[in-house]
């Protein structure tokens, strides 16, 4: 039993660790460099949970593949709408809200 | 009847694999098929349902992209030190969570106490995670950090700025409220296991959570974890070293 | 058929339909309650016809508007609500669901040789979520109705309408967690559920078609659901991320939703194609051409179809080198739908075939969805999208997919499958009539809309300039034409119901398991778990 | 009852004409496709009819190289169709740095445009023929978009941005203005003229109309009115940059960037001053967001355009 439950005990110190690890991170001032640490750092956890607190590692391949499809999906969005964003080049022109919907909340018909 | 059909319907055979001990639907063949359709199916679902956080990280990306100063300043004004302790109360509640689904495992009437406990304690700690969170809500609204009419950040002149962080605060919640959502499910699940493992229903006809139920709101639960895991640096980490 | 012999059958129904499903049980709580996916299938059926009615309506009313250059009919409020209600219903709560939650409900578990599908009660959850979502947009309409068109395009829909827009928005976010419970039940299902020896290339290529469907929908609609929220959200408080007051952006809300809305058109294609795969072998008595390549193809089509949605954007003001990548792509997944074209009339080639309606049906599918597709190719040319986006040719490519494409397939399902289902033959004549009918006031109604829309005639216009009166009279004209077409069917398959002969378990001499049970099938489908030992179209043109 | 409807709409640009010519070849090639396919589909339904005595010997039912030729020569047709229609589509993105500017601003449910001197029209828009034009729109209330199908050009106008697009009349006439995006109740009577005239013609026309100040001298009088005068002219208390030919200038930031300014960054300067400050000034312009129109904001920045040129004809 205790052999057993000691790879959880692991994963949840290691996760604290990583935890300590991000905030602290954060209070250096580096930059991108933070969000790239904290992303990373994410990502390391997000790993460990699913790993071994979802037992990814040792499932079958059809639940990878699932937990797969997701990610890979969101990428998608994340890529092809970031050739958009990264190749665009926005003329921004001044807009004042004309709001016609009133009032602010609810449905009512306008005046 | 056509004479080339697939399959002989005469064969005499058994239904997928052979019937398995345990009880399963009777839509499944067997035991094993149902665990294994289950726990597919929960991965498919979690799957599903991280592309419901989809449109809001790409909305924040773009946030990002267009107004890292707002951002920055946003960040600023959440909670850091209540954000850190929820990501540390989550973590070991999905521990919580892992180990009981570890308990689950044994057979025995002990055994299933023992998970039931531990789902009652992953369950305990979603709550202090959700008042943690109200709290930091309810300051939020204090500082008039709510988009809409009343978004009156404390020293924001500048109008883009405001207009920034009042989309970074919009996501904030819309991140912070559907994660809420889902970790109430998650509590609900717990507990509703944790009540029928401690009370199995009397007759044999149906036997009561299984081990593979306690795995599968794990599962959920985990997933619940993963998200924050993401929202704790996007939301709670930018710009904490100044302007 | 004459009503003599009707009666003789109703006599033996007693005794003889007792095992089957229909026969369960007669109570309507046998019904609302059932976890059985032939019955949820059934509910579906009336449900979506119902939705379709409604839908119709809307169009019917939308044609006689244009029969006029000057909006006189109705006014330009209710011309906008009117094509947003049949847009958002025929949609969602059509299209969508239709072949893959009344057909592939129906057929999947008895193409795969399953009992049920993997998660009944969910099944039957999908359904009521389906009528809650239904019943907020019906709410929608009948509070006043809605007038942002169906694709809920910002800041319009979040600053500038005063209809009911919250409430369209919610019934589809509810419709939408339908689809997901569904797609992730057929996917379990496909996965979990075959009967020994059903490997993965002796599926039927329907089932291929729906769980490549419910993959997108699985993945596609949490998306759509959550940016639907997001402009709910904009809506009610008035802050939000696509908002351009704040410094958000409209062209995101585009990005989110057709993000979703583009694989959406290949739920609404990629079963039809499935239904055609199976009438067509069946009719031409050969197996399907390239079994193992339309396989394939259907998988492409579903994943390419994530990678294109930016190509109904080339003018919204996205990037000129997004509009690039996207337009490439768009042509490659064009490249799939080619192939399917090619091996339906390959499968044709050295046949012995026969014309019942559902292979009138499924060859009317071919033609019109061939059209649709290769007029989809003026469209992802990026230089004449400028020309023909937003224009009566986009109207006129998407219904040729979705109206000549879907539902000419889901017709010919319902006829094919119709003795599975109900135990009755309808008859064949009628079946012919119909289905030439609606072959030909579809065109009638569609084709000039080609015309128009490359001369310039836009989209969602009320009233029109008076050159493209003629054109619009003819396709007025073809929609009379086309709804009587869809009023046929209604008429002789209820008909049928009462009246019809009884069906054998295999009326048509098809292969695949589903015809290897009683019709209609008994309640756990089949009396002996089956046993597959080939693939499938193990059909011979060699004996007549 | 259509006396002058024509199946092609009159091409009165220059890029009409090519995108004719790919729309015929594309129409040629998908048209062969669909007529072989119903030929063979109506040929062998016939031929292979249950009831006929052909020859059904030897069928296959996959052929591997048959099926790789029509997945690859689609493929092959679809790049170089591909390519042509982005590369014309480019063009119209890309334009020439002649071309006059014409600024439109799309509301519900009207078009309004303005051209360089002043002069401006609603409902209506009059082009020079056979001088490149380049349309810089935005839009007020909601998405709507420029569509005059003579000219094949589309482009959504957008609220909170400039989109632009750029084209050459190629022939005189008055032609109808479209909004193409939905945009709410009358969008179906968003509509407009176009008139293209001769250059010569042209120029009366600017000239002659309702007497307005042009855009520069407007310009000047909000830059006067709106107080940016008393800082930024010369002599003025306030240490506050010059803004005389700034258009087109390399300006160094306080932040160690370097830029050339153009119209957006001067957009950007008027309504978000602290974005970019220039080196060696402090941070303290207000923000004039919310408060300067979009016309407005286009007149002062023509009227600091007009300051680069040497003789200031506009300037009272």
């Amino acid at each position: 039993m205790e052999r057993a439950i000691r790879p959880l005990i692991l994963t949840w110190l290691a996760l604290l660790v990583l935890l300590a690890l991000t905030a602290g991170a954060a209070w250096l001032r580096l930059g991108w460099i933070n969000t790239a640490i904290g992303l990373a750092v994410a990502l390391v956890k997000a790993l460990l949970v699913a790993l071994v607190f979802m037992r990814l590692r040792r499932a079958h391949g059809l639940l990878r593949l699932a937990a797969l499809a997701g990610v890979v999906t969101l990428a998608l969005l994340f890529i092809l709408s970031g050739t958009d964003y990264a190749t665009r080049t926005d003329v921004p022109a001044p807009f004042q809200q004309p709001s016609t919907v009133m009032p602010r909340l609810g449905e009512g018909h306008g005046p | 009847m056509s004479p080339s059909g697939p399959l002989h319907p005469d064969t005499p055979t058994s239904p997928i694999g052979t019937p398995g001990k345990g009880h399963h639907a009777e839509q499944f063949g067997s035991r094993e098929q149902q665990v294994f359709a289950r726990s597919f199916g929960m991965w498919v679902f979690i799957a599903s349902e991280f592309l419901f956080f989809g449109p809001l990280l790409f909305a924040y990306f773009y946030l990002r992209l267009h107004f890292p100063e707002a951002c920055a300043a946003a960040s600023r004004h959440t909670d850091f030190l209540a954000g850190t302790v929820n990501t540390a109360v989550l973590l070991t509640s999905s521990l919580l969570a892992a180990l009981a689904g570890h308990a689950a495992e044994a057979e025995g009437a002990g055994a299933r106490r023992r998970a039931a406990r531990l789902l009652v304690a992953t369950a305990a700690l979603g709550l202090v995670f959700l008042a943690l969170k109200g709290y930091e809500y309810h300051g939020e609204f204090a500082e008039h950090l709510f988009p809409g009419a009343g978004f009156r950040p404390e020293g924001v002149l500048d109008d883009r700025l405001r207009g920034g962080m009042e989309l970074f605060f919009l996501l904030y919640f819309l991140m912070t409220g559907l994660h809420a959502l889902h970790l109430s499910v998650g509590i609900g699940a717990c507990l509703w296991l944790a009540a029928g493992l401690r009370h199995p229903p009397e007759g044999g006809a149906d036997p009561g959570p299984d081990k593979e139920a306690v795995e599968l709101a794990g599962l959920y639960w985990h997933f619940v974890d993963v998200v924050w895991v993401f929202l704790y640096p996007l939301l709670y980490l930018v710009g904490r070293a100044g302007a | 058929m004459t009503s003599a012999q009707s009666d003789l059958e109703l006599l033996e129904e007693d005794t003889s339909a007792a095992s089957s499903y229909l026969a369960e049980g007669y109570s309507l709580r046998s019904w609302l309650f059932t976890r059985d996916h032939k019955r949820i299938a059934l509910l579906y059926a009336v449900s979506i016809t119902l939705f379709f009615a409604l839908g119709g309506v809307a169009a019917a009313l939308i044609r006689l508007e244009l029969a006029t250059p000057q909006g006189d009919l109705v006014t330009a409020d209710t011309y906008n609500k009117l094509f947003t209600a049949h847009g958002v219903i025929m949609v969602w709560l059509f299209l969508i669901p239709s072949i893959p939650s009344v057909l592939g409900n129906f057929l999947m578990p008895l193409m795969i040789g399953a009992r049920d599908l993997a998660f009944p009660r969910l099944n039957l959850a999908s359904w009521y979520l389906y009528m809650a979502g239904g019943a907020l947009v019906l709410w929608a309409l009948l509070a006043g109705g809605v007038d942002t068109g169906w694709t809920f395009y910002t800041p319009f829909s979040t600053m500038f309408s005063n209809s009911h827009v919250t409430l369209a928005l919610l019934g589809v976010l509810v419709t939408g967690f339908s689809s997901i419970l569904t797609g992730l039940n057929f996917i379990v299902t496909v996965h979990t559920m075959r009967a020994p020896g059903m490997g993965w290339f002796r599926l039927p290529l329907f089932v291929w078609a729906n769980y490549a469907t419910s993959i997108i929908l699985v993945l596609a609609t949490p998306v759509l659901a959550m940016t639907l929220v997001l402009v709910a959200v904009e809506r009610l408080f008035q802050v939000g991320i696509f908002d351009p007051a704040l410094g958000g952006d409209p062209l995101l809300f585009q990005h989110l939703f057709w993000f979703y809305s583009h694989p959406a058109v290949y739920i609404m294609v990629l079963p039809a194609m499935g239904v055609a795969s199976e009438i067509i072998p069946c009719f031409a008595r050969r197996p399907v051409f390239g079994y193992r390549f339309m396989a394939y193809a259907i998988l492409a089509i579903a994943v390419i179809g994530f990678l294109v949605w930016g190509h109904h954007m080339f003018v919204s003001g996205q990037s000129v080198y997004a509009g690039m990548v996207f337009s490439l792509l768009s042509f490659m997944v064009a490249v799939p739908s080619a192939i399917k074209v090619f091996n339906w009339t390959a499968t044709l080639y050295k046949g012995r075939i026969t014309f019942p309606a559902p292979m009138l049906y499924a060859l009317g599918f071919v033609g019109l969805f061939t059209i649709g597709g290769l007029t989809g190719l003026f469209l992802a040319a990026l230089a004449l999208d400028v020309h023909l986006s937003d224009t009566y040719f986009v109207v006129a490519h998407f219904h040729y997919i979705m109206v000549g494409g879907s539902v000419m397939a889901y017709l010919g399902g319902i006829h094919f499958w119709w003795p599975k289902v109900t135990g009755r033959l309808y008859s064949e004549a009628w079946g012919r009539v119909a289905a030439l009918v609606i072959f030909a006031g579809f065109n009638l109604t569609f084709f000039p809309q080609y015309l128009l829309g490359y001369a310039g005639m836009p989209r969602r216009y009320h009233s029109y300039p008076e050159e493209f009166q003629l054109l619009h009279v003819l396709s007025s004209a073809g929609a009379v034409l086309l709804a009587v077409g869809y009023l046929m069917p209604l008429g002789y398959l209820a008909w049928s119901l009462r009246y019809g002969r009884r069906a054998p378990p295999n009326p048509w001499q098809a292969t695949g398991l589903e015809w290897q049970t009683a019709s209609p099938p008994p309640v756990h489908n089949f009396a002996q778990p089956p046993v597959v030992v080939r693939g499938p179209y193990a059909y011979t043109a060699d004996t007549p | 009852m259509s006396p002058d409807f024509h199946l092609l709409p009159q091409d009165a640009a220059v890029s009409a004409t090519r995108l004719d010519s790919l729309a015929l070849c594309l129409l040629l090639a998908t048209g062969i496709v669909a007529l072989v396919l119903l030929a063979m589909m109506i040929g062998f339904a016939i031929r292979y009819r249950a009831g006929s005595n052909a020859d059904r010997s030897g069928a296959r039912s996959q052929g591997r190289r048959l099926e790789i030729a029509w997945t690859v020569i689609p493929l092959l047709i679809f790049f170089g169709l591909y390519a042509w229609g982005a590369v014309d589509y480019i063009a119209l993105y890309r334009p020439d740095p002649a071309a006059t500017p014409i600024f439109v601003v799309a509301k519900q449910w009207m078009w309004t445009a303005e051209h360089r001197n002043g002069r401006r029209e609603i409902g209506q828009l009059h082009l020079p023929l056979g001088r490149p034009v380049r349309m810089v729109m935005t839009s007020q209330d909601a998405i709507h978009s420029f569509f005059v199908p003579a000219f094949r050009i589309k482009q959504d106008v957008v609220p909170g941005r400039y989109t632009s697009i750029a084209f050459t009349p190629s022939r005189a006439g008055e032609y109808q203005l479209f909004c193409a995006e939905y945009c709410g109740t009358d969008h179906a009577v968003m509509t407009g003229k176009v008139v293209v005239m001769p250059p010569a013609e042209f120029g009366r026309w600017l000239a002659e109309g309702p007497r307005q100040p042009g855009m520069a001298a407007r310009g000047f009088e909000l830059y006067r009115r709106y107080g940016c005068s008393g800082c930024h002219d010369a002599g003025s208390s306030v240490h506050a940059p010059s803004l005389e030919r700034l258009l087109g200038r390399r300006v160094h930031l306080q932040d160690g960037r370097e830029l050339t300014a153009d119209e957006a960054y001067l957009r950007d300067s008027i309504l978000e001053p602290r974005k970019d400050v220039v080196a060696g000034y402090a941070p303290i312009m207000p923000s004039f967001a919310g408060q300067v129109g979009e016309e407005d904001l286009l007149a002062i920045i023509e009227y600091i355009r007009e300051t680069g040129h040497d003789e200031r004809a506009e300037r009272p």
